[in-house]
């Protein structure tokens, strides 16, 4: 399983790096979007997978016992979730308004400010 | 006074939600529906929704037998290898008027297999609905408001 | 309760000043007068806060906060040991200085827009990536400072600051990528995340040629942030386009939150492969030396000069960390100290050469030698500060990271850095030739006024004596050499050792 | 005997689903999709949640699978209607065998209003 | 008895996945952005039998959460299309 | 949008949402749930009504403006991080009172931190969505 | 004491504003006082340091480094410190009158005081670290002195090549001095003297000796490195005579000689000063003949006479006399005639000796500082600097194997210095027709602008009838310094009948002839021109422009602008970095690349997934692509679902939704997708991003190999309830044992909402435009 999921989530950061490297903005806002996806899998994958025993403690039970989906990683994934969408939200916006500022989606033509 | 009854219908539904039944878990969600009333202000009417029990019992016995009927017709015509179907779009004019009734009714039109509602007409007096099966126009108008529309609005009038 | 026995506060303190001071700025969106008011009490609290910390480190040492009071490694921990509490000083000076001076150098619209939230949400977290002793942690606040310095530095939506913007977001966030997945297979290895419990796991781990493949997955997420060769582009493209006070706290700050990030993961955690890691560390640092002196030659713009004088500094701390000598640390410590302060300074001072001259672009400006003497003055020590002449801030700490690079028969990284500081030099006083002795290129008859003399004495005041500070400080280090010198060497005697901080943070000093 | 009764409700409410598949494959115009495929899946689940039902027994699963059939119930139709709506509007084709279509030049992309069907004979 | 789990496994699942590829085929012929759309509703619906399914085979009631939420939510996003097909239609 | 049947369905629906999101919240400790996606829903509940009414009813239907809706809800987190600072242990250090409610379970300050963090989720995605939505 | 006279100058410099506005424009004269206390303080240590003793005096600085404001007051010390000190007095005296009437003179003496400070600095320092401070204050002062003339693009030049140079020489030197605190582990220059350390023994000693040759050698203007100090002349006058003639330039030489006991006496040390000083007294020597410009003219003999240093230098013992003994006299006679040709300036209102001549008559008292001046340039007795001479040629015949090499190219360099004294000196007021240049009139020069080159001029008369006055208190101690062991002149003006008297004859003989060649009417030659061409600065400009055009195109290539660029260099560098580490640090295991146990619908979702990302990137409609970004949201919750996580599944497809919505609120303001990349560019990224998520997968598996049980889950799982009060493990984390993170991330959010608010309403000021 943990194989299928680590070929997956290469695809995942190649398929994002790859869009990335386009020139359309709105292109490399969507390989940003797959990309933080990849590593919240990465995460959630690297640590090992438990099919369907989620780290909740039955309702008589004092503590998690037998087999158990590892609660840290998932709650590092939340926080990376929430993160990256208040990024992203952010950067959608200021696509949004380079567009507006400058009448072009293409990034190639956005360089005034570092060349000279 | 409407208000606190939808307060109330809500209540039952947190009680509901967490599964736990004594009074302090009424009191909690009562007063937490008090405040999502407070946020969601704006609620149509919603009296009399008690009287209308026995009605909402036998419509949704007739609307249970409806979708069967429908979704074998449709699994037929889905799995069979010709399409049978007779497409159309039908403006049929409504009674009803308030903006609940509409949106009853539009919603189960939808819900209905085979048919689908497109749209309303800005004056509110016509609904455009998507038919896969027109026999004829007439007909079809007449299976909306005699079947659907009158049973809608027996309960919600 | 004592005050000053409790370490729980004091740690805390520099986060929850300016966290308050940017939510009631927040909550009182629409009072600008009041905003105003809060953010200089709140710069002034933070300012004091991070002192107190300092004091109280200098003093009796590491402080060390469970957070939630769970035991270490379970919980979060924060910890001041000399560096972190020496940063978070250097943060609450820089954030109290630049914070007067954005007074007037930010105009009202972006103050209308938010502009004070940000900044105290950004020294938040400057101050939180300090402190924190939990590698996940670190990211969350690497994040915090990320979006409000996107956010700060796009504020104002002028077409430059957009363009700029872009580039900075994005190759930010791929390092914040890639930052999270080298700290996701870092718990897959060692199944912990408080960076002193790692520094205890790691070396025990199998293989380890797979922690330096992740130490260089650390390497490359790190070295973006802190502007390394050949990933900084992203610094040179954006940190001219917004205000200067915003380029200021920007190039005081936050790369140095990268270099520090660098230092703690590379001093502690991977330690064990220093030949490989730290060379290839070094190797980069001067790189980015060169790279950056070389294009601060080929700029026009002042501010883009500076932006690429900031690159290229950034190679004398790593340089001191890829060394990792006692020495070399303590060189870097004092190379660190110096360049928080004077980097922030040059951009307040390109603010005022703008108003002054009218122009960031140095061949519009000239003739301020003449005009203004005393800014000349200012200007003239910053910049020689700045090429490291003797016995100026900048001077002791090259000198030491030269010592420390023959000592360690590291002969072309000593070459790299005597060629950097002398082509600063070559820089700098291109700068200044003309910008103060050049005659400004417009005819004297049409010249209006420029923007400086038009402001009231008290925002001329609120622009001139941040500055003034700063430079005082600056002098003061390099005159004062010993004291900082001093403290530089604590600080290395506390990183060179990691069980100093390992031990405090698991509570077994005590 | 509670086994076999879900895994009746589950068979029945999968292949319903699975009907519903089939359809969205099948079905020649948008609308068409629209219409049939989202009421089967509907019923689907609310077939496989009967056996859930039945499987647990347990009041507090059965309120909360309720209203699950509930919400779907109410949202469902209007995610399909909106979406025809907008087919329509964007101006997706009809199936060429399309009988009749009385909304055609009922909309008025400018002011986006609808006008009323009531004027017109009706044959 | 008959082996629930066994048959879950073998005959609902794969049923389910299937349909999860029928109507991804769907998504991805298209032709038109409503066919995705509709696919995309569909899918969620799928989903929503895929859980709850799921909650029976490992005996875990809580994922039924998931499925309440995605019953309740899983329509904005159609919405969200109509009303960017909408507004597009103003302009 | 002039829909009549989304209109009125969302506003059948702000209301179930908003409850399912309260509950979300303060069932959070013991299952799936919390702050992040109470307050989720809650956005989500709200957005769904300003594209049915638009943003101008929505923002009037919320009654309190978003971005004080996060500065309260930072605030709230805030207190329940300070809180124990008073009484001598670390930041965030958990505080629980006597009073047991169920459902809810004792008040404590980690509750109070995810009612923080429901504020602010809600605040942002609405400060978030209102904002877009006026263009 | 020393520290209060060294600081002195530095300590007055910021009050010279004050002093200017409380004295007026006299001011000038006075601060002459300061340079002359310093110059009484250490003339009162005449007699100390003359019977021999050494002064040591020690402010710690930087204690842990041993690095202080030490001084060492020696032979070698006294002797600059009185001649920067005295030059110093007459130097301010006569700027006190040359810069009258100038606006910016309260700069140019503040300056001139930090410079007496710096050099005094280089000449007492005891300590390594403190020398060079001083030795790269005194460039600095040179700097702005010489771009005194601020706005005037030749001052511009020429400053920041006389700082660029010595800057270059002071990297080097910056090097050489810590190399030698590593070797000896100590910065006090008294210490690594005394202790007798052998650096000729370090395997580095060639390396060592080029790096401080290179400091002292740009510093002192030697070829290739001179031609930084004719351009210098852009200073005002005085500064001329004091920095760049009597005493900066000489640091070089100080340097050599400071170090001469413990680097020189090999063969490395002696021939490299032999060649260096050699060529420069030559080169100086001949292209000061083709000069029109009195300051030019006494600019190219002055690099000669620096060259003629170095190369006294090199003869070890036997030439130390001499050096020390010329370097005194130069000072003297050359400031007098600096501080003449400023004079003359200042009254014919030219210095250009084609349009001057016959001033002896108006400006007699000039005439005879210019006699003084040019006959002690041309070595006659009874000056000092005939003995100066005879010296010189002494030393030149040391070493027996090169004997007559060196004398013939010291005499050769004395006629054509000869020559050259009598062309800026005697020229212009020789004749009887008054020659100026048109429209000038004379002006009677001030008081001031004479007294101090005629006590120059008359000190060298003196010293030379007497030099008793300085054998033995300033020379010999001076010498012994540099030669680490006790030497003794005997200095007069008749030794006897030996070769030196024919040699002294051609010097003078041939030296008058060449004079009578007037070859400074040869300045346009072809010759010349490009004799001078070849000696000018045209190094410096190439290696600048190099530089130059090295940094335009690497800029131009790494600052290019292209986002992708930059994306694509982190991403090789990745490659790069894990890849050649997988390489060395390998063999890495990885987990068995098998799928078993996966089970068919883990398989669908997982399917699910990664076809809806190639959908996202194959979209031609954004709204496609925000569809399939959808559908792999959906399934990555699905993901969550199945493998037990139905936190983070809730939290993904809830602001998935809400992405959508955003995502659609924007998109339709946005243009359509275009195909901006041509096919090679496609495959490239295919290539680069392909190997990219390849690592990344490699990583995966190897990570999992390695995958252990957490202590802090298992301490989690355990706790979360007993300790927590929670159920929920995940929550119980967020909001508890890690709720920093959750507090934080919040901030996060409401900054993000900040900035969507701002950048969204904020109307920028362009837009008003
Ligand atoms: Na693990
Ligand atoms: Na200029």
């Amino acid at each position: 399983m943990e194989v299928l999921m680590a070929i997956l989530i290469g695809g995942l950061y190649a398929g994002g790096l790859y869009m990335m490297l386009r020139r359309s903005m709105v292109k490399m806002l969507i390989g940003l979007l797959i990309l933080s996806s990849a590593a919240n899998l990465l995460i959630f994958v690297i640590n090992g997978l438990e099919r369907g025993r989620p780290p909740i403690i039955d309702e008589h039970a004092m503590a998690l016992s037998g087999q158990y989906a590892d609660p840290l990683p998932q709650a590092l994934i939340l926080t990376a979730i929430v993160i990256s969408f208040g990024v992203q939200a952010f950067a959608i916006i200021l696509i949004k308004k380079v567009y507006q500022k400058t009448g072009t989606d293409d990034l190639d033509q956005l360089r005034s400010t570092d060349t000279f | 006074m409407k208000a606190f009854s939808l307060n109330i219908i809500l209540t039952f539904v947190w009680v509901s939600l967490t599964g736990v039944f004594d009074i302090t878990n009424f009191l909690i969600g009562f007063g937490i529906n008090y405040m999502v009333i407070w946020l969601s202000t704006g609620l149509d009417d919603t009296t009399g929704y008690f009287k209308k029990i026995p009605l909402i019992l036998n419509f949704g016995f007739y609307f249970m037998w409806e979708i069967i009927k429908a979704n074998y017709q449709l699994t037929y015509d889905i799995l069979t290898p010709t399409h049978k179907m007779n497409p159309a779009i039908i403006g049929i004019p409504m009674d009803a008027k308030s903006d609940i009734e509409i949106a009853l009714l539009a919603n189960l039109i939808t819900l209905t297999p085979g048919t689908l509602t497109i749209d309303v007409s800005t004056d509110k007096k016509t609904i455009y609905v998507h038919t896969m099966y027109l026999k004829d126009k007439q007909s079809f108008i007449d299976e909306i408001k005699l079947g659907l529309e009158q049973k809608i609005l027996q309960i919600v009038r | 309760m004592n005050f000053s026995e409790n370490h729980n506060l004091i740690i805390v303190l520099p986060l929850l000043v300016p966290m308050l001071t940017g939510i009631i700025c927040l909550l009182f969106w629409w009072r600008q007068k009041f905003q105003k008011g809060i953010h200089l009490v709140g710069g002034v609290l933070t300012l004091i806060a991070s002192l107190i910390l300092f004091y109280n480190v200098w003093e009796n040492g590491m402080i060390v906060s469970t957070i939630g009071s769970w035991p270490v490694p379970f919980g979060i921990v924060y910890a001041a040991d000399l560096l972190s509490a020496t940063l978070v000083l250097l943060t609450g000076i820089v954030g109290f200085c630049v914070g007067i001076y954005a007074l007037v150098d930010i105009d009202n619209e972006r103050k209308k827009f938010g502009f004070f939230i940000l900044y105290h949400f950004l020294i938040f977290g400057v101050n939180g990536a300090f402190l924190t002793g939990d590698i996940f942690n670190l990211y969350v606040w690497f994040e915090v400072m990320l979006i409000s310095s996107f956010v700060l530095l796009a504020l104002g939506s002028e077409k430059a600051q957009l363009e700029g913007a872009i580039k900075y977001v994005t190759i930010n966030l791929v390092s914040s990528v890639l930052f999270l997945t080298a700290v996701g297979m870092l718990y897959g290895m060692a199944g912990s995340l408080n960076m002193a419990d790692l520094a205890l796991i790691v070396p025990l781990l199998e293989h380890q040629g797979l922690v330096t493949l992740i130490g260089i997955l650390f390497i490359i997420s790190f070295g973006i942030k802190a502007a390394l060769f050949p990933l900084f582009f992203w610094l040179p493209a954006s940190y001219h386009t917004p205000p200067s006070s915003v380029s200021a706290i920007f190039a005081g700050l936050l790369t140095k939150v990268g270099v520090y990030a660098l230092l703690r993961t590379f001093s502690m955690i991977f330690i064990f492969d220093q030949d490989y890691t730290h060379e290839i560390l070094i190797v980069l640092a001067g790189a980015t030396m060169l790279a950056g002196i070389m294009g601060a030659f080929t700029q026009p713009d002042l501010r883009r000069l500076f932006a690429f004088l900031v690159v290229s500094h950034i190679g004398y701390l790593v340089m001191g960390i890829g060394l990792m000598t006692s020495l070399a640390l303590t060189g870097a410590f004092f190379y660190l100290i110096h360049d928080i302060l004077i980097k922030t300074n040059m951009f307040m001072l390109s603010g005022m050469v703008r108003r002054m001259g009218g122009s960031n672009l140095m061949s519009q400006v000239g003739g301020l030698y003449k005009a203004r003497p005393y800014f000349a003055l200012l200007f003239g020590v910053i910049i020689l500060s700045l090429a490291g002449i003797p016995p100026l801030s900048g001077f002791w700490g090259k000198l030491i990271l030269i010592k420390a690079a023959l000592d360690e028969g590291a002969f072309g990284i000593a070459a790299v850095a005597l060629i950097t500081g002398f082509l600063t030099l070559y820089v700098v006083m291109k700068v200044w030739i003309d910008l103060f002795w050049k005659s400004q290129p417009v005819d004297e008859l049409f010249k209006a006024p420029d923007e400086y003399t038009l402001l009231p004495m008290a925002s001329k005041m609120a622009l001139v004596t941040p500055v003034i500070i700063l430079t005082l400080l600056s002098l003061g280090i390099g005159f004062g050499a010993e004291h900082v010198l001093a403290l530089s060497e604590r600080i290395a005697s506390q990183i060179i050792d990691p069980m100093y901080y390992i031990e405090h943070v698991n509570g077994l000093s005590k | 005997m509670i086994d076999l009764i879900t895994l009746f409700f589950l068979f029945s409410g999968s292949l319903l689903i699975l009907i519903a598949g089939i359809g969205i494959l099948r079905m020649p115009d948008v609308f068409m999709r629209a219409s049939a495929v989202t009421k089967a899946g509907t019923v689907g689940v609310g077939l496989i949640l009967t056996g859930f039902i039945i499987y647990y027994l347990d009041f507090e699963l059965s309120a909360r699978s309720l209203a699950i059939v509930l919400f779907i119930a109410i949202t469902s139709p209007v995610g399909a209607h909106m979406i025809g709506r907008a087919a329509y509007i964007m101006g997706d084709k009809l199936w060429e065998a399309t009988v009749r279509d009385d909304l055609k030049g009922k909309f008025d992309p400018e002011k986006h209003e609808i006008k009323s069907n009531e004027n017109e004979d009706q044959s | 008895m008959i082996d629930l789990d066994f048959w879950i496994s073998f005959l609902i699942m794969p049923i389910l996945g299937i349909s999860v590829i029928l109507v991804f085929m769907r998504f991805l012929i298209g032709p038109s952005i409503s066919d995705r759309v509709v696919s995309l509703d569909l899918l969620v619906t799928v989903g929503i039998g895929l859980i709850i399914t799921y909650c029976i085979l490992v005996k875990e009631t809580v994922f039924i959460d998931f499925a309440l939420i995605l019953a309740l939510l899983g329509f904005l996003s159609t919405v969200a299309f109509a009303y960017y097909i909408e507004k597009k239609g103003e302009k | 949008m002039k829909s009549i049947v989304l209109q009125t369905t969302s506003k059948l629906l702000l209301p179930l949402l908003l409850l399912f999101s309260f509950f979300l919240l303060v069932r959070g400790h013991n299952e799936p749930g919390g702050g992040f996606v109470g307050g989720l829903v809650a956005s989500a509940a709200f957005s769904l009504y300003a594209i049915a009414f638009g943003m101008r009813k929505a923002r009037h239907t919320l009654g309190i403006p978003p971005g004080i809706l996060i500065g309260s809800g930072l605030l709230t987190s805030l207190i329940a991080g300070v809180l124990p600072l008073f009484f001598g242990e670390p930041f965030l250090t958990a505080m629980w009172s006597i009073i047991e409610i169920p459902v809810i379970g004792k008040l404590s300050t980690p509750l109070l931190f995810d009612i923080g963090v429901y504020q602010v989720v809600l605040g942002v995605t609405l400060v978030i969505i209102l904002t877009l939505g006026d263009e | 004491m020393i520290w209060l006279f060294v600081l002195l100058g530095l300590i007055v410099s910021p009050l010279v504003p004050l002093l200017f506005k409380l004295g007026g424009n006299k001011t000038g004269y006075f601060i002459a006082l300061i340079p002359l206390a310093v110059f009484v303080y250490f003339f009162s240590l005449i007699p100390v340091i003359s019977a021999g003793e050494i002064i040591t005096e020690k402010h710690h600085w930087i204690p842990a480094f041993g690095i202080g404001l030490n001084f060492l007051l020696d032979g070698l010390s006294l002797l600059f410190a009185l001649m920067i000190s005295g030059i110093g007095t007459l130097v301010f005296l006569y700027s006190g009158s040359y810069m009258y009437s100038e606006e910016y003179k309260v700069r140019f003496f503040s300056f001139l005081l930090i410079f007496m400070t710096a050099m005094l600095g280089v000449v007492l320092s005891d300590d390594l670290i403190a020398l060079f401070l001083f030795w790269e204050l005194t460039s600095l002062t040179s700097f702005f002195l010489i771009g005194y003339k601020s706005n005037s693009e030749k001052s511009q030049y020429a400053a920041l090549q006389a700082l660029l140079v010595t800057g270059l020489g002071g990297m080097f030197l910056f090097g050489a001095f810590i190399y030698i605190e590593y070797y000896t582990g100590t910065f006090t220059i008294s210490e690594i003297l005394s202790t007798g350390f052998d650096l000729r023994g370090s395997h580095l000693y060639p390396w060592l000796l080029a790096f401080l040759f290179l400091g002292a050698f740009t510093k002192s203007a030697q070829v290739p490195f001179h031609f930084w100090l004719p351009n210098a002349m852009e200073a005002p006058t005085p500064v001329s005579a004091y920095l760049h003639s009597a005493t900066m330039v000489k640091a070089g030489v100080y340097l050599v000689a400071r170090f001469n006991p413990i680097l020189g006496e090999h063969i490395y040390w002696n021939n490299t000063l032999l060649i260096f000083g050699a060529t420069t007294m030559i080169i100086g020597a001949f292209l000061s003949l083709y000069q029109v410009d009195m300051k030019r003219i006494l600019a190219y003999s002055t690099l000669s006479a620096l060259g003629i240093l170095m190369f006294t230098l090199s003869f070890g013992n036997e030439g130390i006399i001499a050096a020390v003994l010329f370097l005194f006299i130069h000072s003297l006679y050359k400031g007098s005639l600096f501080l003449l040709a400023g004079a003359v300036d200042h009254s014919a209102g030219s210095r250009n000796i084609t349009q001057l001549g016959g001033l002896m008559k108006p400006l007699p008292l000039l005439g005879i500082i210019a006699m003084m001046g040019v006959l002690a340039h041309a070595g006659l007795p009874p000056f000092l600097a005939f003995i100066g001479k005879e010296e010189l040629y002494s030393a030149a015949v040391s070493r027996s194997e090169i004997m007559y090499l060196s004398i013939g190219l010291i005499i050769m360099t004395k006629i054509m210095l000869f020559a050259s004294g009598f062309q800026a000196g005697w020229k212009p007021f020789s004749g009887n027709r008054i020659l100026l240049p048109e429209g000038q009139e004379i002006h009677k020069p001030s008081w001031f602008l004479m007294i101090p080159p005629l006590l120059l001029g008359s000190l060298g008369l003196l010293f030379g009838i007497f030099p008793g006055l300085i054998g033995t208190s300033l020379i010999d101690p001076a010498a012994s310094a540099i030669s680490g062991t006790i030497m003794k002149s005997s200095l007069g003006l008749w030794h006897g009948y030996s070769w030196l008297i024919p040699a002294t004859l051609v010097t003078y003989g041939l030296g008058y002839l060449l004079f009578r060649a007037k070859l400074y009417l040869q300045k346009d030659s072809a010759f010349f021109k490009q004799a001078e061409r070849a000696f000018s600065s045209w190094i410096y400009d190439l290696k600048l422009k190099a530089f130059d055009l090295a940094s335009y195109k690497i800029t131009k290539l790494l600052q290019n602008g292209y986002l992708r660029f930059y994306l694509i260099t982190i991403l090789l560098v990745m490659i790069l970095g894990l890849g050649s580490t997988m390489i060395l640090k390998g063999p890495f295991e990885s987990v068995r690349m098998n799928f078993e146990g996966a089970r068919f619908y883990e398989f669908i979702v997982a399917g699910l997934i990664g076809i809806g990302t190639l959908g996202a990137i194959l979209a031609t409609a954004r709204l496609s692509a925000v569809a399939a970004l959808g559908v792999v949201g959906f399934g990555v919750s699905l993901l969550f679902i199945l493998f037990g996580a139905p936190d983070i599944a809730l939290t993904q497809f809830t602001i998935d939704t809400l992405s959508v919505l955003l995502f659609v609120l924007v998109l339709y303001r946005l243009p359509r997708f275009f195909n901006f990349s041509s096919k090679a560019v496609h495959i490239r990224d295919i290539i680069i991003s392909i190997v990219s998520g390849a690592m990344i997968t490699l990583l995966i598996l190897f990570v999992l190999n390695e995958t252990k049980q957490s202590k802090v889950s298992q301490y989690y799982a355990s706790n979360s309830y007993i300790l927590a009060k929670g159920k929920n493990v995940v929550n119980v984390i967020l909001v508890d044992f890690r709720g920093a993170d959750t507090l934080v991330e919040i901030t996060v959010l409401a900054i993000a909402a900040i900035g969507v608010y701002s950048l969204l309403k904020l109307k920028s000021k362009e837009d008003e435009l």
